[in-house]
């Protein structure tokens, strides 16, 4: 049972992650990659900035971590997510699980991205042709 | 008391600021802290939602806020 | 809907499966890679062989992505499976499925990896230290 | 008529060869082909269960077999 958490503002990059999460007694990982979509309902979407308050967005990740390794036998769990200004096609988050079974690590990856969207406090504002918004943040 | 209250996102915005200072008397909760914000950035209200951390945990309405506490407002999150 | 499916003799390479998958329309990508693990039934596997009716298995891996672009909204679908020797910790599978949004992501990998395990015909040999055993041949 | 039968994984060991020669009537279908090949191979009653391809395709017991077909025994698969 290893974590690796890292909030950073530069690159993220996929293949240290596998690398890092890789083992001799796993059997399957589940990796998720979120990405800069260049569009969102409709509207053309030039750029992302991303604002975290860190260090309650490490204590979330990492107890979202605890969570996953009591509900799943999973092995090792990697949360990096991005600060910053993103770019289309460019990765605000990588979610990697490793488990001897994939049933565990898909379900583990699923359950960590979609409680990060929840409870991290991590802020995204869109930026469009004609203006910027902070994500969810009215009704 | 006074107690400094950290804003990120779309509250930094709205305090124009990325912290303030509230005064409190010595025995406020959160709840006495959301009111005062409130009364003091009307906007906040227009928000989905927004939670108080105290000390990194997100903090009920009934929690106590001490003077040393770190304060933090955290608007509706969009992560990941 | 675009598909890239492999079957390949030689070293499976994660980073290259991922720059595949990624694209500007994208928002979400989940990657499946199997890892061969060293151990099975809590006996200590050596290596394993894989072998592969190549024509046959290529036209059932088509036939899962279609299968798959037909239930969800996904927008690209990589299938790359290994033949030959594989030692701890090499990767017989990478599955990696690029969607706008992660849900159907997440749920079109999960499908085509055990779906390919169901119909696929590749097999697998197991080495132990005193045998061998080709997996899920008898009762 | 003669078809060539192609083995992968434990049907090649069962079989030794990585493809073997069966004759079948004309109207064969691929439940007679079982039949014999299970007559002349004994320990495929053994496997967990075999499937036939003909053509790169799963083929149902009532199919009928070709001369020129490209059929394969299929033991149970453990990819991925």
């Amino acid at each position: 049972m290893t974590t690796q958490i890292k909030i950073a503002d530069t690159h993220l990059n996929p293949a240290e992650c596998i690398e890092w999460v890789m083992s001799p007694e796993a059997g399957g990982i589940d990796i998720f990659i979120g990405t800069v979509r260049n569009a969102t309902k409709g509207k053309t979407v030039v750029k992302l900035d991303f604002e975290c308050y860190e260090a309650m967005a490490i204590k979330e990740m990492e107890k979202i971590a605890g969570q996953a390794f009591d509900r799943w036998p999973v092995q090792k769990i990697l949360v990096h997510h991005r600060t910053g200004t993103l770019q289309i096609a460019e990765i605000p988050v990588i979610i990697a699980v490793a488990a001897a079974h994939r049933g565990a690590a898909f379900e583990a990856c699923r359950y960590i991205i979609d409680t990060l969207k929840q409870t991290v406090p991590i802020w995204k504002k869109e930026f469009f042709e004609d203006g910027e918004v902070w994500v969810a943040a009215h009704p | 008391m006074e107690v400094n209250v950290l804003a990120f996102g779309i509250a930094k915005e709205i305090f124009g600021a990325s912290s303030i200072i509230i005064t409190l008397t010595n025995d406020a909760t959160v709840s006495n802290l959301k009111y005062l914000l409130e009364h003091q950035y009307p906007k906040l209200k227009q928000l989905a939602s927004y939670m108080i951390a105290v000390n990194n945990e997100y903090a009920l309405d009934g929690d106590t806020v001490h003077q040393h506490d770190e304060i933090a407002i955290i608007p509706p999150v969009s992560g990941g």
